[in-house]
Formats: C-alpha cells, sequence, structure tokens
C-alpha cells in the first residue's frame, strides 16, 4: 500500500521547485555546523573549484578567497609561543591587515580578543591558507572538544583534538580545501603539546613549525635561535622576532604581530602589535635589518 | 446487523464468509450521513449541486466551498468524509496534471474517472489503510478545442491540429460516480448523500437520456432536486452550491466554475416556489424557464 | 524530486525531450554559472550607528542592465523591511547575491518565530559565515557585508570573503571599485600613516589614534567614495543606496550619481 | 596543498591536476549538448502610463538558418502577465508547461489571491537559478511584464544564471545593443513613466523591431506584440513590420548587393 | 465497560460509518484549554486562555506566530500543534522565497489539513491530537479557519474551541451582528468577553493568564498589519478596555432595569 501512496503523482512539472527536504533545509534553523556541503554538479568537482578559485595559476580567476599567511608556534620550557601576521590576500589584493590568525579552541563562546594578563583555558589553532577554512574547521573542532568535555568531564588532550581534525581533513582530502593549522595547548596527561595539522591530512606533532608562505623566513630566526629552555620573556621576543623577519621579506606576510603565550592554566594575549614601530625600534635600537636604511 | 460481531468486519481486506467486504460497506455508511450531493449531465455541459448543512451559525456564508476544480475541464463533488474528499481531490488533480504532462492535453474525463476508481479500488485492498468514505461525483466536459502546439512554436498543420478530419465529432460531457468500493458508473444523472433516494426519483423524471435538457435547466432542476432531497432533513438549515462545466460554445467556455450569483439566486427561488406550490405552481416554475431562456 | 520521478508510471515509457537531472555527474559541461554584475558597496561604523552603502548600477560585461538595482537588503524584516535589525550587501554575481540574502533572511526569521527573541548580529555573522561556507565546494560568488548595533547599541561590521571566512571591522568597502575606495577608507577612517603633527621627530612621531566619526562625517565620507569611485570605474554610477541603521531604526538615503 | 612558498596553501598540479581554464570559459565552440540548438533573438518592452508594451519577433533560428517563422515567443499567464522569450525555444516551450500547470493550480479556487507578474517573475528567476545550480541551465532570457501587487506597471527580466534586474524598458539578446540606446534616447530614465502613452510605447517598439531587422540577421520581420494594461492583455500577433526602406544599405559595403 | 471492538486504529470504520480514533483525538481538543477567534472586515483576533501546571510553573503557550500574516492559536497536544506550526512557518517562508507572496490562508489550511487526513487512513499513524485556530490576512482579507484532527477544516466568522468553549461560542453567536462592524480594538474586547464567559466562577483574566493575537489590513493604506502578540504587561490596556466594557453594560442594564 506504501507503494500505492508514494506513487502519488506529481508531475515533474510541479517539482520544478524546492522539495520538501530542501525546504526544511533551507529554513532550519538549528544546525549552522554541518558536513553537508553542497558540491558543484560536475564529474571533477575539484578541478571545478581550483578552476574558480586558484588565484595563482591564474591570477585572473573569478572568485579570490582569502588567504593567510605567516604562522609559527614552539615549545619551550615554559609553555608554548604561538604568533603570527594579520594579512589576508585576496589575489595580490590585501584583503585585510587585521585579520585573527589565532583562533581559540574548545571554548565555544568566544569572547573578544582583548589583551589581558589573566590566562583563559583551552588550546590554540592557527590560521595559514583558506581564511574560511581554517575558521570554519576550527569552530568545527571547538565544538567537537567542548561535546567532548561535557561527555568526559575534562578537557581534551590536543593529541585527540589534532586527531579530530586530522580525520576530518583528511575525510576531505582532494576537495581542495587549503589549510594548515597548528594545535598549541599544555594538558596535565601531555604537557606542552604542539601538532601540526594540514588539508591534506597530515598530523605531525613537534617542537616547532612555522606554516605559510613566510614560513622560510620564519624558520631562518627561529632554527638559528630557539632553545627548549628560553626564558619566557626570550621566548616571546624569539616568536615576535621571527614572525617579523617574515613580515619583512614575504610579500604576502605583513601587519600586526599576534603573540600568544600557551600554559596549563590557559592562554595569555601578549598584543596584537602594529609590525612598523617594532620593526623599526628592531633596526635602530639592535642594529639588526641593516639592509634597510633609516635615513628619512 | 449480522456483521457486527462476527470479526470479519473488524479489518479491511478481509472478505466474510459470504463474499462481503464489511468494511467498504461502514465506509458507504459515512457517504450515507452526508449532505445530498448531484451531478446532472445534459447535452451541452454538466451540473454538479451539492447541500451544505449548516452545523454552526459562526460559520462564515459561502466560504466553505465543497466542490473543487480538478482541471480546467473538470469538477468533483463528494459527499461523506469531507477530509477524505479533499484526499481523493488532491489525487486526481494529480492525475489530471500527470496527464498533462505527458499527453500535453486536458484528461478526458473518463480516463479521469477510470483512474480514480483504481486509486480508491487499492485502498480496499489492504489492511493497512482503509476505505475512502465518500462517494464523488466526477463531472466535466471533454474539450472539442483544437490543442495549441506546445508552445506555439509553428502553427501546426494548416487542416486542423494533427490532421484532424473536419466535422468529426468530438468532445462532450461526462459525469460519473465512484463509490468507497472502487466502482463507478458513467451516468446522465447522479446523486449520493443522506437524500440519494429522493434526488434518485427526481432525477429519472427528467428523463435525461433523451438529452432535451438545457443547461440552464438543469442548473435550476438541479437546485429543486437539492432542495427536494432535504425535506427528509427540514430542521437544518442549509446552503446550496452549484458548479457547471458548459461546451466551448456556452457560458464557461469548457471550464469548470461556479454558479454565477444571479443564476444560483433565481434557481434557489424557483426551487423553494415549487416546493411551496407542489403541482399546481409546477407549471409557473417552467414558465420562468421559459422566460430565462428567452 | 529524483524519486519521485522515478515513480512517475509513466516517465520510463515515454521520455521526455529534456533531460532529467537525476543523470547528473556524467554530462559534459562547457556552462559557466558565473557572472560579474558590478557595482560596489561600503560599509562604516559608527559609535551608535552603522552605515551600508552601495550604487544601484547592475552591469554585465560592458552593458548596463539597469540603472536601479539595489544591492543592499533589510533582513529579518516583512515584506516591506518593516522590523528588519539587520543589513547585508552583497556584490559580485547577483543572483547568488539575492539567493543569499533569502536564505539569511529565512534563518533570521525562523530564528525569531522559534525563540522569540530577534538574532543578534553576532550570531548572524557568525550563522552568515556558516551559510557561506556550505558552499565551500561551489562557492557563492558575492563578497558579503553584515551591519547592524551590536549588545551595547555600537555599530557592527562584518565583512565576509566568498566562503565565509569573515571579521568584525570599523568599515570595509568591497566589490569592482574596492580596490578604489578601500585605500581611501584606510586613510580617513583607520587613518593609516597619519602621524600628529609635532608629537616627535623622525620615528619618534606619534601615530594617530582612530575614534568613531559622527555620522554626518560618514554620510559625507560614503558620498565622497562614491562619487570617485564613478569618475574612475565603468562598473560604478547610477544611484547611491544608503541604508543608516540606528536604535531607531533604519533609514534609506538615496543619492543620484552619474549616469555615465 | 602546495607547500612551496611561493605557492603556498594552493593546489598542487600532482594532486588536482593541471589548472583547466575551460570550466571559465563561457563562450566557445558549441560541441556540447548544454548549448542552444534552436533559439530565438530579441524580446524588447517597455512601461507606459498604466500598463507594460512587450514585443518580440516570430523567428526561431537554428544556428543561421530560420527554421521556424512562426513561433509565438511572447506567452500570456493568465490574465496577469506576458512572459517573452528569447534562447533556446525548447527550454521555452518547457517553461511553457510549467507556466500552464501552474495556471491550472492557481485556479483551483477562484477566490482571490492570484499570481501577479512580479509574483511570477520571482517564481521563474528561482527556477533559472536553481537549474543553474544545477549546471542545467533553461537557456533562455525572458522579460516577464505586467503588474504588480500594487497594481503598477511591472516590467523585469531573469536570464538563464537566475540574474535579475527591473527597468523601465528592457530588452534581450541583440536588442539589448541596439534596441536599449533607442529606447533610452525615446525615454530617458528620469521620465516619469507616466508621461509615455501606451501608442508612444507602441511606436517605440515598432521602431525597435524596425532597427533590428535592418541589423539582427537572426531576426524576422513578422512580430508579436502584447500590451497589458488594467483592462486586459491585447497580443496581436502576426504582425508585419511596415515601411521598411533598405536605402541605407545601398552605401554600406558587403550589406547590399554590391559586388566589390 | 463495554469494550468497543473499533476503536482500535484509524483505519476501521465502526458499522455507523464512524472512525472512533478520529473521534477520540477530537476529546484531546477539548481537554485543553480554550481559545477564540473571531473576524471582522478587517482584522482576525486570537485569544487563549492560558494554563499553568502548577502554581509556580510557566504558563504555556498558546497563541504561535506564523509568519507576519499569519498565526494560530492552539487547543489540545502541544506538541503535536509544535509540528503543525513549525510546518506552517516553513511553507510560509517557502512561499515568501518561491513567488515573493504572502501564503494565502485557505491554501496552508488545506494543506495541513491533508496531512491530518492521511493520519487518519493509515495504519500505523495516529490522528493529530490537537485543533488549531488559524487567523490571518491575505488578498482576500481578513480569514479565521479552524482545523479538527479529523482534517476538517471551516472557515468561520467566530470561533471557540477547548475546554468549556460552548459558553465561548454562544456568546459569539449571540454577538455576531455586531462582530463584522465592530472596530480592531472592540474585536478584541469582544474576544476577551467570549473568553471570560468560559472561566469557572473563582477565576480571572490577569496579564499572566491571557494571549492575544492580532492580524489585519491597515486602515489606511489597506496593507498588512503584521501579527502581534500581546502578553504580559502588553495586555494591561486590553483588559481595562474589557473592564470598561464591562462596567458600561452592567450600567446599562441597571438604567433599563430601573426605567422598567
Amino acid at each position: 500500500m506504501d507503494q500505492l501512496v508514494r506513487q502519488y503523482t506529481r508531475s515533474p512539472h510541479q517539482n520544478e521547485f524546492y522539495s520538501e527536504q530542501e525546504q526544511h533545509d533551507l529554513t532550519e534553523a538549528l544546525p549552522p555546523l554541518s558536513l553537508k556541503f553542497s558540491l558543484p554538479p560536475v564529474a571533477n568537482h575539484s578541478a571545478f573549484l581550483r578552476a574558480m578559485t586558484d588565484d595563482h595559476s591564474n591570477p585572473n580567476c573569478p572568485i579570490k578567497l582569502a588567504h593567510g599567511t605567516t604562522t609559527l608556534a614552539f615549545r619551550f620550557q615554559g609553555g608554548i609561543i604561538v604568533c603570527t601576521d594579520s594579512r589576508a590576500t585576496a589575489g595580490n589584493w590585501i584583503a585585510s591587515q587585521t585579520v585573527k590568525k589565532v583562533i581559540p579552541v574548545s571554548r565555544l563562546s568566544r569572547g573578544e580578543d582583548k589583551p589581558g594578563s589573566d590566562p583563559v583555558p583551552g588550546l590554540l589553532g592557527t590560521m595559514a591558507g583558506g581564511a574560511a577554512d581554517c575558521q570554519y574547521w576550527l569552530r568545527y573542532l571547538s565544538q567537537q572538544c567542548t561535546l567532548h568535555e561535557i561527555r568526559h568531564k575534562r578537557r581534551i588532550t590536543v593529541a585527540a583534538a589534532s586527531k579530530i581534525l586530522a580525520n576530518l581533513t583528511y575525510a576531505y582530502k582532494g576537495y581542495g580545501l587549503s589549510m594548515g593549522t597548528m594545535l598549541a595547548g599544555v594538558t596535565p596527561q601531555e604537557g606542552p603539546a604542539l601538532y601540526y595539522i594540514d588539508s591534506d591530512g597530515t598530523r605531525l606533532p613537534g617542537n616547532l613549525f612555522c606554516v605559510g608562505s613566510g614560513q622560510t623566513f620564519a624558520y631562518g630566526v627561529l632554527d638559528a635561535n630557539y632553545r627548549y629552555d628560553l626564558t619566557e620573556e626570550e621566548a616571546l621576543e624569539l616568536g615576535r622576532r621571527s614572525i617579523l623577519a617574515a613580515m619583512h621579506r614575504d610579500a604576502y606576510s605583513g601587519g600586526f604581530i599576534n603573540l600568544y603565550h600557551v600554559t596549563e592554566a590557559g592562554w595569555v594575549h601578549h598584543g596584537f602589535s602594529d609590525m612598523n614601530p617594532i620593526f623599526w625600534k628592531t633596526k635602530l635600537e639592535k642594529g639588526e635589518f641593516s639592509n634597510v636604511t633609516s635615513a628619512l | 446487523m449480522t456483521s457486527i460481531g462476527t470479526g470479519y468486519d473488524l479489518s479491511n481486506s478481509v472478505f466474510s464468509p459470504d463474499g462481503r467486504n464489511f468494511q467498504v460497506e461502514y465506509a458507504v455508511k459515512a457517504v450515507e450521513n452526508g449532505g445530498t450531493a448531484v451531478g446532472i449531465r445534459c447535452k451541452d455541459g454538466v451540473v454538479l449541486a451539492v447541500e451544505k448543512i449548516i452545523t454552526s451559525k459562526l460559520l462564515k456564508p459561502g466560504a466553505n466551498r465543497r466542490i473543487s476544480t480538478v482541471d480546467r475541464h473538470v469538477g468533483i463533488v463528494s459527499a461523506g468524509l469531507a477530509p477524505d474528499g479533499r484526499h481523493f481531490v488532491s489525487r486526481a488533480r494529480d492525475e489530471a496534471s500527470s496527464w498533462r504532462s505527458v499527453y500535453k492535453g486536458p484528461i478526458p474525463i473518463s480516463a479521469l474517472a477510470n483512474r480514480l476508481g483504481s486509486y480508491v479500488q487499492a485502498y480496499t485492498l489492504y489492511s493497512s489503510v482503509r476505505p475512502f468514505g465518500v462517494t464523488s461525483i466526477l463531472g466535466g466536459w471533454d474539450s472539442e478545442a483544437e490543442l495549441a502546439v506546445d508552445g506555439q512554436v509553428g502553427s501546426g498543420p494548416q487542416s486542423g491540429a494533427g490532421g484532424k478530419v473536419k466535422g468529426a465529432k468530438s468532445g462532450g460531457p461526462g459525469l460519473y460516480m465512484i463509490e468507497p468500493s472502487g466502482l463507478y458508473w458513467g451516468y446522465y444523472g447522479a446523486a449520493t448523500g443522506k437524500g440519494r433516494q429522493a434526488a434518485k426519483a427526481e432525477l429519472e423524471k427528467l428523463d435525461l437520456a433523451s438529452e432535451k435538457l438545457s443547461l440552464h435547466d438543469a442548473v435550476k432542476e438541479a437546485a429543486r432536486i437539492i432542495y427536494v432531497a432535504h425535506e427528509d432533513n427540514k430542521d437544518k438549515e442549509f446552503e446550496l452550491e452549484m458548479s457547471w462545466i458548459s461546451s466551448l460554445e456556452g457560458p464557461t467556455k469548457g471550464r469548470h466554475e461556479e454558479v454565477p450569483k444571479e443564476l444560483l439566486e433565481e434557481a434557489e427561488r424557483a426551487a423553494r416556489r415549487a416546493l411551496e406550490g407542489d403541482d399546481e405552481d409546477e407549471e409557473e416554475g417552467a414558465k420562468g424557464n421559459e422566460q430565462m431562456e428567452e | 524530486m529524483t524519486s519521485l520521478i522515478d515513480h512517475n508510471p509513466h516517465s520510463n515509457s515515454i521520455g521526455f525531450s529534456f533531460s532529467q537531472s537525476t543523470n547528473a555527474g556524467t554530462k559534459e559541461h562547457s556552462f559557466y554559472p558565473y557572472t560579474d554584475n558590478g557595482g560596489s558597496v561600503l560599509g562604516i561604523t559608527g559609535k551608535d550607528f552603522a552605515v551600508l552603502a552601495g550604487d544601484t548600477r547592475s552591469t554585465s560585461g560592458y552593458n548596463i542592465n539597469s540603472r536601479y538595482v539595489p544591492k543592499v537588503f533589510k533582513i529579518g524584516g516583512d515584506e516591506d523591511g518593516e522590523g528588519a535589525h539587520i543589513l547585508l550587501s552583497v556584490v559580485g554575481f547577483a543572483a547568488d547575491g539575492l539567493a543569499l540574502k533569502e536564505k539569511l533572511d529565512a534563518v533570521v526569521k525562523m530564528y525569531k518565530y522559534q525563540h522569540g527573541k530577534p538574532m543578534s548580529v553576532r550570531a548572524c555573522a557568525q550563522r552568515l559565515s556558516t551559510i557561506l561556507y556550505g558552499k565551500r565546494f561551489f562557492p557563492y560568488y558575492v563578497q558579503a557585508i553584515l551591519a547592524g548595533l551590536d549588545e551595547e547599541g555600537k555599530g557592527a561590521l562584518y565583512g565576509y570573503d566568498p566562503v565565509g571566512s569573515y571579521e568584525r571591522e570599523q568599515c570595509r568597502a568591497a566589490g569592482a571599485a574596492s580596490s578604489l575606495i578601500m585605500p581611501l577608507l584606510d586613510n580617513q577612517v583607520n587613518l593609516k600613516n597619519q602621524y600628529i603633527p609635532g608629537s616627535g621627530e623622525g620615528h619618534a612621531l606619534e601615530a594617530r589614534k582612530p575614534e568613531p566619526m559622527p555620522r554626518e562625517t560618514v554620510e559625507q565620507l560614503v558620498r565622497d567614495a562614491f562619487t570617485s569611485a564613478v569618475e574612475r570605474h565603468i562598473e560604478v554610477g547610477d544611484g547611491l543606496q544608503m541604508l543608516v541603521i540606528t536604535a531607531n531604526g533604519i533609514e534609506e538615503i538615496y543619492h543620484p550619481l552619474k549616469k555615465d | 596543498m602546495n607547500h612551496f612558498p611561493g605557492t603556498w596553501g594552493r593546489p598542487r598540479d600532482d594532486v588536482y591536476g593541471p589548472y583547466d581554464s575551460s570550466y571559465l570559459r563561457s563562450t566557445g565552440p558549441k560541441a556540447h549538448t548544454q548549448s542552444p540548438a534552436v533559439t530565438g533573438t530579441s524580446v524588447i518592452a517597455v512601461k507606459f502610463n498604466g500598463g507594460v508594451a512587450i514585443a518580440a519577433d516570430n523567428l526561431a533560428s537554428y544556428g543561421s538558418l530560420a527554421r521556424f517563422t512562426d513561433v509565438k515567443r511572447l506567452r500570456v499567464f493568465g490574465d496577469a502577465a506576458v512572459v517573452g522569450f528569447s534562447g533556446d525555444v525548447s527550454d521555452m516551450q518547457y517553461i511553457d508547461r510549467l507556466l500552464e500547470s501552474m495556471d491550472i493550480r492557481e485556479n483551483y479556487s477562484a477566490h482571490g489571491n492570484q499570481l501577479n507578474a512580479k509574483n511570477l517573475h520571482t517564481y521563474l528567476s528561482k527556477v533559472l537559478y536553481k537549474r543553474r545550480s544545477e549546471f542545467n541551465p533553461l537557456w533562455n532570457h525572458i522579460l516577464v511584464a505586467g503588474f504588480d501587487g500594487e497594481k503598477k506597471p511591472f516590467l523585469s527580466s531573469a536570464d538563464l544564471l537566475g540574474t535579475t534586474f527591473s527597468a523601465p524598458h528592457l530588452a534581450t539578446g541583440f536588442g539589448a545593443h541596439l534596441a536599449i540606446p533607442i529606447l533610452r534616447r525615446l525615454f530617458p530614465e528620469e521620465r516619469p513613466i507616466e508621461e509615455i502613452t501606451k501608442e508612444d510605447a507602441i511606436k517605440a517598439l515598432k521602431e525597435c523591431l524596425k532597427v533590428l531587422w535592418y541589423r539582427d540577421a537572426r531576426s524576422l520581420d513578422k512580430y508579436s506584440l502584447a500590451v497589458i494594461t488594467q483592462e486586459g492583455i491585447e497580443v496581436q500577433e502576426d504582425q508585419q513590420i511596415e515601411a521598411q526602406s533598405w536605402a541605407f544599405a545601398e552605401t554600406i559595403k558587403g550589406y547590399g548587393a554590391q559586388t566589390v | 465497560m463495554f469494550r468497543n471492538n473499533y476503536d482500535n486504529d484509524a483505519v476501521t470504520f465502526s458499522p455507523q460509518g464512524r472512525i472512533f480514533q478520529v473521534e477520540y483525538a477530537q476529546e484531546a481538543v477539548k481537554q485543553g484549554s480554550v481559545v477564540v477567534g473571531l473576524v471582522n472586515k478587517t482584522h482576525a483576533v486570537l485569544v487563549g486562555l492560558k494554563r499553568n501546571a502548577e502554581e509556580l510553573s510557566s504558563y504555556q503557550k498558546k497563541i504561535i506566530e506564523v509568519d507576519s500574516h499569519m498565526g494560530i492559536a492552539i487547543a489540545g497536544l502541544a506538541s503535536d500543534a509544535r509540528v503543525l506550526s513549525n510546518y506552517m512557518k516553513q511553507q510560509c517562508l517557502g512561499s515568501r522565497m518561491t513567488y515573493g507572496r504572502a501564503m494565502p490562508v485557505d491554501r496552508i489550511v488545506t494543506q495541513i489539513a491533508d496531512r491530518a487526513q492521511t493520519n487518519t487512513q493509515q495504519y500505523g499513524k495516529r490522528p493529530y491530537g490537537v485543533g488549531l485556530l488559524v487567523a490571518g490576512v491575505d488578498e482576500a482579507g481578513p480569514h479565521l479557519f479552524e482545523f479538527q484532527p479529523s482534517g476538517m477544516t471551516q472557515e468561520m466568522v467566530a470561533c471557540a474551541i477547548g475546554a468549556r468553549s460552548q459558553m465561548a461560542r454562544t456568546y459569539l453567536e449571540r454577538n455576531l451582528d455586531q462582530l463584522n462592524d465592530s472596530s480592531r480594538d472592540e474585536l478584541i474586547t469582544h474576544g476577551l468577553r467570549a473568553l471570560k464567559e468560559t472561566l469557572s466562577q473563582d477565576k480571572e483574566l490577569t496579564v499572566d493568564n491571557t494571549s492575544v493575537g492580532v492580524v489585519g489590513l491597515k486602515h489606511e493604506t489597506g496593507k498588512v498589519e503584521s501579527f502581534k502578540l500581546y502578553e504580559g504587561q502588553q495586555l494591561l490596556p486590553l483588559l481595562e478596555a474589557l473592564e470598561r466594557s464591562d462596567v458600561g453594560e452592567t450600567k446599562e442594564g441597571e438604567t433599563m432595569e430601573v426605567d422598567s
């Protein structure tokens, strides 16, 4: 009988508009973070996406996505330093100079990132590659982390959180996502833990990572001066200096230096500071960047 | 009743030892409680009429329609459970629309009756559903108009669409009644609902088979028959609703439409007169009709 | 739709001449699903207001389709925009923009019906981001700007990329002439590279700090930005539609622009 | 994802294959089933005081072949609107069937709440947009003429991508290049439509059709013209372009009969 | 107790042609607290009595906005009402998105009625246990529909459903003549008085236990006056108006007594 009722024929004409399910999806207000993505109805959808959005292969591609660039993080005896620039580019266009590339994870109600001395519990994620990819997936991750906290009554480990993210990116491998992110956190089980996850599905634990188009410049400074037993003061300065090098030499990096220190109590924000005065201070007071003239 | 307590009447799709499907018979009972509905088929059109019992003073007058349009050229009126009637109409609309999408033309009334008969019959076959609690009268006019070429690309063959023979007869009225069992017949005059016996008696007097009755007269007869059928139920007030479908040359141009207000009121007046005066006034009523025709 | 057609007893035997969407994936495609309808939009916030403005020209290629196609929409109101408390501007492919606007509008309305209160701008901004990201692999060809008043009654403005990365900002320009307008805003609103005269010598010069601007100044700035952009960009012109949202509601202002 | 600094974050050729720009092509060799076969050319329409006039010629071309010379590209919807089609004729027939089934559905009950031209345009643009999102476009550019909910003359357009815009006068296809300038000259957009009489509008359309017949190789000198006013819809089919003068062609090389 | 064999499911007719399950579902409606609906030439009003489970618990929701032109009042199972109201909200939004028009009231009522009917004809489903009063405006003016679990819907001039609703209906029938020509405010007062009739001796209408929903057409413009829900303190002026009219009524009665 069900067969018969289902056979309830509406002619194809009448179905030219939304089905009940589609209508439901359209107006459903509840689950905003989902894994439901519409794909272009072509045989090779990632090639289509690339043709539309790859601003490097084709600078005239129609849809230019915002990309974030240089980020770095490293472990040291006092926790983890996370430091980024703040520039987002869409093709050659600087889409923004004020991007917050450090994204708090495992706290759903994200407050405004005001610099303050009180540590805020949680992990930090960084944004390099597609800005939207990072924002979306890190938000998705923080939802999962919060659920984990609620279910298991303790904070998620960085290892577990990074695995969730890596599983996701691996599932979408080949779809055309672009993200290189680091997860940093200090948990009682792990101590300071730092993972690198990218859109190929790679997941690596490590001492230090630089990610993004300015990574080589940052690595140069960071590798040269890195020691595990840096003091907090030294570590913050090293993070700042490494990003400064990348901002100086990499055209896709610039803007403000965004600096965080993660400890077991949580993360502390050490400013979102304009690179320009810092650059001149570094040059004039320390005598670095001697390639640049300081004459006005 | 012999059926009760036998256990054979508790489920659809079960025969009793004497070969009856009691659930279907019970569904017919639901129909017999509904307001009377009649349909009259005449040479130049079809009239549908229904008696709507006013159950509450709070009902909005004239608003709750019981006759539905299925396609431009078809209407349906049902007696019985009104929600079932709507389900039935909705299916009819789907069938008509599906026919159009396949054959690019209006569904013939006979084909629609056939499909709906099958549909209703299917609801007597399974224990997971119940039969329809309605008997529906289906009236329409098979259009004799030439079908426009789809989307009007090209004008088609010059001698009539599809090379049709000139003067060949096509089109015409159709009136069918579909019962809860899925059974359907074509009719000249059909009646169902509470007052069906009286209505049928009146319909038989009209000699519809000879196709002498005009559409305008049929409207008046239909109104009168509803009034006659209502006699047994006099304590309740009712509203008369009527619709009609004429040929392309007729007043509705092949479409199913409500009977215009003036004509409806005139028919009601005539019906009341006919009832009050009974025999002697019947002539007067007939006179009225003649005047109307002029 | 697919399942319904499959059950249609006639569609198999007859076979329509037009293709059904059921067997997508095997077709060849030369079809390009986007176009650019030009135009520019711009938003600036103040202490207790936000301004969102756009030109009203619609182009395709070198053709001017129409001189009045608004790009700034009210979100969450009835048909006339009555009761709306959020503004959205979309620029790029107009049909995508309209689809996006309607989707967001539906979401905001549903939110109100279900929660009995209007959606906050912050929540709406996040929701818009996820809507955009839902089309990550078949993006909306739009740059969106969302504006409203935040919980404290301050002007709030969010800028988006086509797939939903977003940021709260003081001001943002998007669309064809964004490269003409944004530098002006950097200079006039964010006071980039402006220093307080006499505050120091050489690198010790103190930078000027951006402060919220009064509404008259902002409106004048918006007009200046567009009249200038019209001079130098072919896809911008005809009219300037400016929507100002304050605690008292939304005000719409129209200024003619050059029609050449 | 590419990790090489210069192209950091972009797709890698060995994963995604080489960059394929064929997706970007909006025009090109017609080797695919996705492009139109039998097509109609321009539709033009003008609003006037108390109504809208719309016209299209009666030709459907198969490439350069004038295939059907008696095609009615203006379709009447109920007593509310006229839809003018340019583009693929089979898709036009499909939309025509769509309109018919919708008209029947709308008339199930005869008590108010009929779709007006504006509603119809909204619906058609959604259908077009949905089909473009399925990469299975209805290859048409349509104009919808009629009245909106406030009984004001309504004229709006929708194309195969779902882009919509409206203006006091509109033209599709070649008409966008040839007719629009004429119409803009006759009826500048600043001029209120109340100053345009029905006769002005019809005369202008006839003028435009003539110019199109002179210059558009895919046009015909037989046309249909519909006028929508509050009184109803008048459709004149099988009209002939009058007072043709080909004198201008004699001096144009390659146009007339010159051999050198 | 006599065990009725024919009332186990909704797919069995009794020998009299009744479906007991459906009739039982109608009883569930009578368990719900009373709601009243009424219309005049321009407005439709819903009035509901809210119950609270205990002294300290909150009051249930009786009136729900479905779209800016429509609202419903419920009596019976609230969860069934939620399912139906969500469906209605979606359909109304869908109509706005697809056609750009408000859903005509009779259509949405027919749609939910069809859903309800399906539940009475198939095994494994149960009829909805809720009755609705649907009030809305469309092109044809204000409407009030009664919806019953059987799938029966009727357009009414005034109606009351729920516990002790007979008193309200009696009041409405007595005052039927006045309703049509009453003003918006008078109509609300009539609704409240009908509601008051149903109260038991010791009960009063208060700002806590009353809900009022109004939708209509604005007098001057004929445009839709969006659905407005009055709850809590917003009710004060309405209840005061009720009191004043009560006083007026009794005074009139008194003077008449004196006269006689």
